[in-house]
């Protein structure tokens, strides 16, 4: 992200805002712990008051009042439409009912894989990551599945993740279907610091979309060890409002536990 | 039925259908029995050495700490424990040595809190095996199979990825889709401990708020130990019996523990207590520091209610209450 | 995936699982709407001719009503009928000649009211084609499987019968215990129709008592009418969101109609009004006889709540209220 | 049933007492409609207080206050210690926490197998039954079943069901082991207006247990189209007491829908 914008609003606050306006009125989106439910939250306060959020522990449909800490606690269904179960909602997501699943990703390769399992070998890892928890099953059901990086860098956007814990591509075109995963699904739309990237229709390999306000290819192409597509046609990034800003600060966050202070 | 592919995960709490069906017939009472115990009695019955437990709730939320720090204070071992979004439960005993196996969905996390520095440590030194991994609705429906008294149910996730090569799920060929369908086995965990926020003295119990995976792991788990917020009457059980989210049938131990939760939120009546959480979070950097913690909050009290005055006691009590009813502001003392 | 044995009946209501999501996508809304409607309207709407439709409840709990008569009153024609503990509903539906195709679990009976004229007559006569068997538990993992967006759920119930024989299920070896198991494929109706006791206009539903198979069934039906004994504001059903047993995404229409059950029972509101089942039980054991009843309650009317007062309005109303509390004796003029 | 008798009770309140006195306090049965509904009403009311009364409609351990008409009315859970779904407890079921399912039948085999489909051709038949309802369920998952056929003869002890709606012991002694039904399982007793009758270890087939008063060995064979073992040991049936008939006809069945008047 530019330099000269760092006075209005910092890195984690941009990313909340860029992955709330991905998000539809009346649309349906299931969102991982941290940034992805700020994003909701936002997209709630402003364009999108009836997105229809929901949590992996069974908490659907909320007005949330302040940010949850984690995707199971009673925030999760405070006055919401339904409080359930993990096997309603994921049997739901299972079905076709979730158009957005929005995560986070510790190492993501070109087709969208993720892994947060782990680094080095599975069974002597030099560092244990938490696991799936419930992105592999979002990220298999969702129709669409956003992922948010917060760092992108060589050592985030690699050829290879250590772990493969949540489907994107898999090794490329046709082989989610291939591996019975439905059909029609997959990664949607990456988030970093630096710009917003898609998918190529006919490679299924990350495209950009479009650049943060300040940001150069070159610093693209640096912070990633594989090629990204690099299209004729990419737009800039929309920035926040100061309006955008004032709920994620004062509404949303005001400890400023996930966008800092 | 051709497997296309077998996961190298160990198939941890599998049994036979017919050999579960000959355990519940001759172990899970239908009869209307008083239960009530103490948490260190339900643990000395039905937690042995080398058990595959499972912890009710979702990460912090409503998660029966007593019957944990219980574990602990009983020195039981070679625990292998159920990684459902098992966080600050599975951090302790994996901490404190326990727990040396897991089967992962989501561990060694604290959600936004950070890493475990615990099990993380436990895992990265070899003390503590990640025997497979699944995803959170891998465990959902590992217990769903084992609620409905079958070898598995079939999925649509963990196909594709390494999860799913190191779940213990097979991969076959859908009969009516032609399409590869994933197969996840059920679970029957040895013992289960769910924390509820009142039942009566049969185990009949009611839970506010969602269910989260309770409803199928009551009802899979071959021992249940239930800890409740409070023991109320039969009476008030069957005034409203659609309430009724865990019937006396499943349930073989019922411990009366206010606060039973904590430092876990409990929906309704009090909040995470993210001091506490600090505190672990903190000490839990070194062995050393796991010792004072559990020298303090476990082993230099007798019990739960002794360990919640050390927490602060009424007092603290009280701030949760008013968090939890969003009337104080939210704290995150383990921010650097 | 080698299939030991496949059932004879016709597969109705299955979809490949990815062919249901694209449904699913594009016509189940995720937004909050308004869905209020009139019975006559949804019916025009939703129900076409040849669909495969679904009534909730059970048997004379619960059941729809005001849609089945609406159904009658527009002439749908050629349906088939999930015969999941269906009686009246089907029985009338099918002695009006707009069912023609069962899948039966239990079908053409009043349990203890003795069997039915009606649909037995039209099946004794070829008129009506039982197209495939199942049992009670067959049906209700039927809409398991659908609600899960599986392509089917394994059981081990149906196997070494003539039921499981001209099922639509599929036999297989369990790759786990190495035994064979069932396998029930999905049901997904192209319309069901569940009667509630409260609903916001969205169709967020509230049932009291038994949930039978309604939650499975109103999460795997294609379109689903919602008609409900009263519309409350939205903000009483967030109070409470624990209650909601139905949410709105699964929900295409929303009908408000008092008494809409009847002559079947409501829990806690209204019993079933066995004068009423007698004379249908009575009239429909010819055709000219069911003509009869048709013209009385159906044709001769304009909607349910003129059929209410043929029905003897407000005063029976009054005594099946009192019926339900046990207030007044059980009647039973069904009996010879 | 002997004629001596009838003075003081008929022959379907003979049935319920003859049922109720197998199930035992303290264990858990799945009652079908009608007669299997009154006999555990009639347990509940005399020697087994605790006896768990499950509805396959979701009704769970209820205190019955007046005769269901039906498996699934509000009754069925009236004061119960749970209202909860058919999956619930069907799922109950196939996982073993059932031990007596009790039935009617309309015809039945020497293996306990059981017609409530159709006479004569499925596909035209000479009568259409109701079907199975959730008897096969109980039947397969029940560790006992127990059957009541009210009217023994030729026409309902038959040598080959026309339709084999609900699973006996199917083709003899293993049969149910072979086709992945539960292991273990299979019809317990079965109670006609004659006698009682259990099923040999070895063979499966069926055996004489119990006549009732009066009742001789000719009339059991009389009516039956298929040959019943009649053991070297035998008992008479025990009788209801004047208090059983009492609660039968007063709190039970009133209005004498079910055991007549």
């Amino acid at each position: 992200m530019a330099n000269n914008q760092t006075a209005r609003y910092n890195m984690r606050e941009f990313l909340a805002y860029t992955g709330s306006n991905l998000l539809e009125d009346g649309k349906s989106v299931f969102v991982g712990t941290g940034l992805p439910m700020i994003a909701g939250m936002l997209a709630q306060k402003t364009h999108a008051p009836n997105l229809l959020i929901i949590f992996e522990a069974g908490g659907v449909g909320p007005i949330l009042p302040e940010l949850p800490i984690s995707v199971g606690q009673a925030l999760t269904c405070y006055r919401g439409i339904a409080a359930t179960s993990m096997h309603d909602v994921m049997s739901s997501c299972q079905a076709g009912f979730i158009d957005y699943g929005f995560l986070g990703g510790a190492q993501v390769d070109k087709y969208g894989n993720i892994n947060t399992t782990c680094i080095g070998d599975h069974d002597l890892p030099k560092a244990r990551l938490p696991g799936s928890g419930g992105a592999n099953d979002i990220a298999s059901f969702a129709h669409k599945t956003i992922i948010i990086v917060g760092g992108q860098s060589k050592r985030t956007f690699v050829n290879k993740v250590d772990f493969l814990t949540t489907p994107g591509y898999l090794s490329g075109p046709g082989a989610r279907e291939k591996a019975g995963l439905p059909s029609k699904t997959g990664p949607y739309r990456v988030i970093t610091q630096l710009a917003v990237y898609g998918f190529d229709e006919k490679t299924s390999g990350m495209k950009l979309i479009s650049l943060h306000p300040g940001v150069t290819i070159e610093e693209v192409r640096d912070n990633s060890s594989f090629d990204i597509l690099i299209p004729n046609k990419y737009a800039v990034s929309l920035e926040p409002t100061d309006r955008d800003l004032e709920i994620l600060r004062k509404d949303i966050d005001p400890t400023g536990m996930l966008i800092g202070k | 039925m051709e497997v296309l592919h077998e996961g190298l995960g160990e198939l941890v709490g599998w049994h036979d259908p017919d050999e579960n069906r000959e355990f519940v017939l001759h172990n899970k009472s239908r009869a209307l029995k008083d239960k009530t115990m103490t948490a260190s009695e339900a643990v000395a019955r039905f937690v042995k050495n080398g058990d595959f437990i499972a912890s009710g709730g979702f990460g912090h939320i409503r998660v029966s700490m007593n019957i944990i720090y219980e574990i602990i204070r009983q020195h039981k071992h070679n625990l292998t424990m159920a990684g459902k979004t098992a966080v600050h439960d599975l951090d302790l005993l994996v901490g404190n040595g326990c727990v040396d196996k897991v089967e992962v969905a989501y561990s060694f996390g604290h959600e936004v809190r950070g890493l475990s520095p615990a099990g993380r440590r436990m895992v990265e030194s070899g003390k503590c095996k990640v025997i497979g991994e699944t995803s959170n609705a891998g465990y959902q429906w590992r217990f769903l199979a084992g609620m409905m008294g079958l070898p598995f149910i079939p999925s649509r996730n963990l196909l594709g990825t390494d999860t799913g090569k190191y779940s213990s799920c097979k991969v076959v060929t859908d009969p009516f889709s032609g399409k590869p369908i994933n197969l996840i086995p059920a679970a029957y965990p040895d013992v289960a401990f769910i924390h509820v926020h009142r039942c009566d003295i049969y185990g009949n119990c009611q839970i506010d708020g969602i269910m989260v995976e309770d409803f199928e792991l009551a009802r899979c788990a071959r021992k249940l130990i239930i800890t409740t917020e409070e023991i109320i009457d039969n009476e008030i059980i069957r005034r409203e019996p659609w309430r009724t989210n865990i019937p006396f049938y499943v349930v073989d131990a019922v411990i009366e523990q206010p606060y039973g939760s904590h430092p876990c939120e409990m929906h309704g009546k009090y909040f995470f207590d993210e001091e506490h959480m600090a505190e672990w979070l903190s000490l839990s950097k070194t062995d050393e520091g796991v010792r004072q913690y559990s020298d303090k909050y476990i082993f230099g009290v007798k019990d739960f209610d002794e360990y919640l005055e050390a927490c602060g006691g009424l007092k603290k009590i009280a701030f949760l209450q008013k968090r939890e009813a969003m009337r104080v502001p939210l704290v995150t003392p383990w921010r650097k």
